[in-house]
């Protein structure tokens, strides 16, 4: 390769600096082998997570950044394409990562294509693709239960939204679309029973439904006044302990639901993630996904002091740690920035993670609260929300 | 689906039921803040290029006062986007080469001049891709996705030939009718 | 539509403030007339530029921004899809603006496509589109003289790199490709005589090619000698005087060309744009697209004072008005900040348009030099190239 | 384009000659400035996010100094993109998830621990979309476009399944033969 190179020779050769040392190194550096491809663990370590970059200045051009958070200089492992309000979901013992998109043959306009996009967790090249029909694809800014398993983790469950509401029913493994529920008047998906899905409904009900092994509904259920969607509205983003969805409201009321039946079943005893002062006018929950759980079923809140109507999406200073069994809160988190999402590994010794409005991804020891390092602002330019595979 | 269509005409029922207008009216009177306090938009901080500073916008008539350009005004009260002001549209029409949403998010935002709530329409401008100007997020009223009709994290690009998202107009479409004193 | 939408009144009605004047303002402000998109006037003022956005962030989703350089705060008037790495022409007899971009149908894989697309002028609407064979266009850092009209402007010039260098002819009013002209060893489309076009080669020469009514090739001829590309190389990009094309070197040499005859014509005598103190080490035209006309033929030059081997792309502080009929500099206009492109518009009083490294637009007077106005960081992540139609 | 190949053919001959290893040779002698003084980088600067300071990648060996995911690093002396050292990838290898351009351009560049002038190759890597961190332009040596293989404006992903650009490596391929001294 030299000889063809040194026929090219068409850079800026630079007079030897009056300090090099050439005595000091009596032989060049090795020639460099090309191509060459970064490779990944065959398993990824419990520090690495997923962090969903919507990419507000080019949405359509959305990706989920590969994040080591124990590499302080190397935090940014690989990206995968999430185009156009996508979302994801890992099967890390299938060693895969699914990706639910939108595009246009021409970028912005003309046909539009729905797809699933499989992808290798160790090469980040696509495996192949499902083709949603009908280009319904409920599109929003990134919440993790319009995209979710059931059925073991053998089918995907997609959310539509056009505005008509309803759940398209995938088959990962046979790579095929299976069915289509209609879902008016409820949204979002929340895995229940064996092979089902629950959702919250605009009457303040929850809603379930079971499916056959083709797909289609066999039951449903209905649960009446989960929430008060006026006074105190649900985030839509649960925290999951086990087959229990810990939801929060505005408000900083937490609200268990069993998803572990065929029918979603509201635990009783809602309880406060307590009170504190110094609010303007008072510390309320805010951010984008505020709600986190760690192995031991501990709940973290983000939460902040400036807390009112309209607050809830601007960020939070703090992370409250609530035990939902002892229904207590145990400590209060102060963060280095305004947080918009959390969540915590499953490390040995877990990590909260916190993804800032500005951009910055900050590491907190979970157990102590301690900071522990910052990977500055260097994997996405909109990080939305963190996926712990 | 025909075996379905029994619980989700069901349910379709019950959700028409929940959402009257009476408790919708109810609710407005639960005890909101006012909109003197700026809104801490940490998003759109973020994402705002750094030497993004704007001369004033006006809107020309002192009945509706402020800057169509600013987060602040008093129109963008529950608006999610890049504000059409700075994209080539107004305040109430999108930029050249876009089509604007038929389908909306609905929001009620103070007008400080004459002391009236305004029904805000936020209509999306669609078929450009992101405007990347103004991005602006407040969520007075605001409630999550499972009422969809309140809620400004849907892309509101649907019944056009796009989906693609390029700014977010707010015009208004009335007055609240019941709106407490 | 009022009282369909008093029924979804869902948002947060505020109290009434103290301080308003219900009794000064006895009628609410009027219902806005939805829908309604922004109109532009028949014909775009001579004050409208079109500022390419190469948006490194996603260079997959550039696109172009209508600027009215009048205009503090309105300055954006609408966007123009131009999609990785694209490149413009605009043709305002026919109403028409034209984009030579590149799709893929799974937005970064997938089937490939290339194509022009037409837009009106006035709705910013495409009208068509004319699909490029192959997938062989140049994809490069936005140079206009990559994608150049012929033929009186009924046809188009695409520059083809794979590497193998060739140019499409396109029939524009026809919308279909005429021939591909092969061009082994040069570079860009200066359009020359009636219908041809000239490159620029690697061994210093300018190489023309007549077209026949077909596309195909003509007749062809070549002058060898008209740069130095190791010791003087010519910035790809000249500003245009009529039919010549005036290029300026890395040091800062001006070379007109001359393109009216089928076979481009070197003029005599290249000359310097002049020296000036203060260089560090000294001054050289820096910068992206470093040199415009304006209507009267002078030449405005984008100047760096930290000249040296490497900095021909690093932007100017200075622009350097000269004369290429007296071979003379008349003065030195000094900027707001680092330009990367300039532009001069055709208005009776015309303005220098300068499109800062800071994604700053500002605007001088192109007679006095004297600054202004700014536009701010408002139009454009990147801008990169200004058109003036 | 049967009568077009005669001029085409003795066009590529002239170009041959042209670009001689003689001429190219003797361009290396003329008058190239040090790597001392850190080049200006608007449009890096520009382009890198606000917050973006990182702490130091160390190369790990003394013969080759400095920080790969800063721009100054010595092999950088002729890049334009995201550095891959950001990216997921290192100085000279591509991010997981893209493909190695096999085509690309090339710089010499003074390692100033050695003095020598080593051959640089600059690969794009291909198939995700711009990697977003560590904007980086220098362009020592770089030359118009006329001259393809110094020239870093072109996108290199050429020859891959996909011409969607992510970041670019800077990898030793050799030292320069006939170096100044």
């Amino acid at each position: 390769m030299r000889s063809i190179i040194a026929s090219l020779l068409l850079g800026a050769a630079m007079p030897i600096p009056a300090f090099a040392d050439t005595q000091k190194f009596p032989a060049p550096l090795p020639e460099e082998t090309l191509p060459s491809v970064q490779q990944l663990p065959d398993k990824w370590p419990k520090s690495w997570v997923l962090i969903h970059d919507l990419n507000f200045a080019s949405i359509l051009d959305g990706k989920l950044a590969l994040v080591d958070t124990h590499s302080v200089d190397r935090p940014l492992k690989g990206l995968v394409r999430a185009a156009q309000f996508a979302n994801e979901l890992i099967a890390p013992d299938r060693g895969e990562i699914y990706t639910a998109e939108t595009f246009y043959s021409r970028l912005t306009r003309g046909a539009r294509t729905d797809a699933i996009t499989i992808w290798d967790m160790k090469t980040l090249q696509p495996k192949g693709e499902i083709i949603l029909p009908d280009g319904k694809r409920q599109l929003s800014v990134t919440y993790p239960n319009v995209f979710q398993f059931t059925n073991g983790g053998k089918w995907a469950l997609v959310a539509n939204f056009t505005p008509a509401q309803s759940v398209t029913v995938v088959d990962l493994e046979g790579r095929k679309v299976l069915s289509e529920i209609d879902l008016p008047g409820c949204t979002q998906i929340y895995p229940s029973g064996q092979r089902g899905f629950s959702s919250l409904c605009a009457d303040g009900s929850v809603f379930s439904v079971t499916l056959d092994d083709r797909g289609q509904a066999a039951s449903s259920g209905s649960v009446a006044g989960v929430q008060d969607i006026d006074r105190q509205p649900l985030f839509g983003t649960p925290a999951m302990v086990g087959r229990t969805a810990w939801f929060v409201s505005y408000h900083g009321m937490v609200q268990g639901i069993d998803l572990s039946g065929p029918v979603a079943r509201p635990l009783p005893a809602a309880f406060s993630v307590g009170k504190a002062d110094g609010g303007t006018p008072q510390w309320r929950p805010g951010g984008w996904q505020v709600i986190a759980s760690d192995a031991k079923g501990l709940l973290y809140v983000l939460m902040s002091a400036n807390g009112k109507e309209g607050s809830h999406k601007d960020g939070g200073t703090e992370v409250w740690v609530v035990d939902p069994v002892r229904k207590a809160r145990l400590s209060r988190i102060a963060l280095k920035g305004q947080g918009l999402a959390i969540a915590v590994t499953r490390e040995d010794a877990p990590q909260l993670i916190v993804a800032r409005a500005d951009g910055v991804v900050d590491v907190h020891d979970a157990a102590t609260g301690a900071f522990v390092r910052t990977l500055g602002a260097t994997v996405a330019a909109n990080p939305i929300v963190i996926t712990v595979p | 689906m025909a075996g379905f269509d029994t619980f989700t005409e069901r349910m379709a029922r019950g959700v028409a039921r929940g959402t009257s207008r009476r408790s919708l009216l109810a609710w407005l009177g639960a005890g909101m803040t006012g909109t003197a306090m700026l809104p801490a938009l940490p998003v759109a901080r973020a994402a705002t290029h750094p030497d993004a500073a704007r001369p004033e916008m006006k809107s020309g008539t002192p009945q509706d006062p402020g800057n169509p350009a600013s987060c602040d005004y008093w129109r963008y009260c529950a608006i999610d986007g890049f504000l059409c002001s700075c994209c080539g549209g107004t305040v109430n029409s999108c930029p050249p080469g876009t089509e604007m949403s038929p389908i909306t998010w609905i929001g009620t935002c103070t007008n400080p001049a004459d002391g009236r709530a305004y029904i805000i329409s936020y209509n999306d401008c669609c078929g450009v891709s992101s405007c990347g100007q103004c991005l602006c997020n407040r969520n007075e009223g605001d409630r999550p996705q499972v009422r969809p009709q309140s809620n400004n994290d849907y892309n509101w690009c649907l019944g056009t030939e796009s989906s693609i998202y390029n700014c977010s107009v707010a015009a208004i479409v009335g007055t609240a009718l019941d709106q407490p004193q």
